[in-house]
């Protein structure tokens, strides 16, 4: 697989979206990725969100991601604290 | 609210929740049993008076992710007729519902067993957030991360 | 039907359950989950095409086991808030709401919990019967013996 | 306690009602007795109770009464069958 550096448009909700001040965390990252290392980005490139790394959540394509989960081109990625809903 | 082609409605809505016609709608000759669990807006956090709540989704995720509890409850249930699991969304006032969860069966053990089983689960799987509005502030309230093993 | 001095609702009537109604005069600020259960007349016993029911209760008796039930589901729940346990009297049709039971409480552990308990012992405790008209015939509905051990 | 010959008018529900044809099923019983002595007494007088005999239940007082709860003059009895509400 070829790797490409593309602009992610990562989802971020809750207090995520509440801390970068919009719906939306654009990060630079080469594809293919991970769940982790996207997270990684994101906090880098977002460091108001870096303190709440450890809690954070990642979700591709609309379903829960794993650590290892791949992330490539294309893929619907978002960022968010543990779910409180009920 | 329309019933999906399983009979269910499964939905997330700004406007407030309308159980009994929700109930109504449902409920088929076959059924002898509906369990109906609501979540309401409760006028306290650990002791801070709340003013009102704020709710937000991941909106496809959290449709995606009410499907599939419903289809666990339907495989762990195979008795379970129509069932119903609605969230609302946006600003909520006291005592406003937040969540229904409704299952309907020829049989009560079913009933129970399943609307407990998907309000369980919606608390543990489906991407919702809440920030709460007191009077003296505000928090975003502290979640559950979910049960990944699917 | 009016709240009696816990705040509960306990009830036989010949007139139809309003369980919205029922539910909405229970709740209040520090509720944050509401746990129903509804009995309807189902379609059919044993395969048999159900047309209606009659119910009957000893009246007096049944109140005073409602209160039992209403006082068991508390000492059990000591977070239980307000409560419903209702029971229609009379002839009712298909789909029509035989028994009514609601626990609210701050949390939903104690509102399903009080609220499966309630609808397992009016069942075990409550001197009501059900005549079951068919199609093509009718049957008095074999009961249960109450549990004596109180 | 003095023994008397007294009408025990016990109150029979569900399809005990409907075999007596009436609300209330006069019965003579000398007082003070017991439960199962008055459920004798009301399956001897009224023989279409007599098959259902062994799943019956008597109250006394709005109460369940078990086969040695005693009854007395002025006490309120009931027989009825297994209960079948909800």
């Amino acid at each position: 697989m070829k790797a490409d550096r593309v602009l992610l448009n990562i989802l971020v909700f809750g207090q995520c979206r509440a801390l970068v001040g919009a719906d939306v965390a654009p990060v630079m990252v080469v594809v293919p990725t991970t769940a982790a290392s996207a997270l990684d980005a994101v906090c880098d490139q977002y460091p108001q969100l870096a303190p709440l790394r450890s809690s954070l959540l990642v979700a591709v394509n609309e379903d829960y991601a794993r650590a290892e989960t791949p992330i490539n081109a294309g893929d619907e990625v978002a960022v968010f604290p543990p779910i409180a809903g009920g | 609210m329309e019933l999906d082609s399983a009979g269910d409605i499964i939905a997330l809505t700004p406007e407030p929740i309308d159980t009994p016609g929700i109930v109504r709608r449902l409920v088929r000759a076959r059924v002898g049993a509906v369990a109906t669990f609501e979540g309401v807006v409760r006028d306290n956090l650990h002791g801070r008076r709340t003013r009102h709540l704020d709710y937000e989704a991941y909106e496809p995720m959290a449709l995606k992710m009410l499907r599939r509890v419903a289809a666990e409850m339907r495989a762990n249930h195979p008795d379970l007729d129509r069932l119903a699991l609605i969230h609302r969304l946006g600003r909520l006032q006291l005592s406003e519902t937040s969540v229904l969860v409704v299952a309907t069966s020829p049989h009560r053990a079913t009933a129970f067993d399943a609307c407990r089983f998907g309000i369980d689960r919606i608390k543990t799987l489906v991407p919702i957030w809440k920030h709460e509005h007191f009077e003296d502030g505000d928090v975003w309230v502290e979640g559950v991360r979910p049960t990944l093993d699917l």
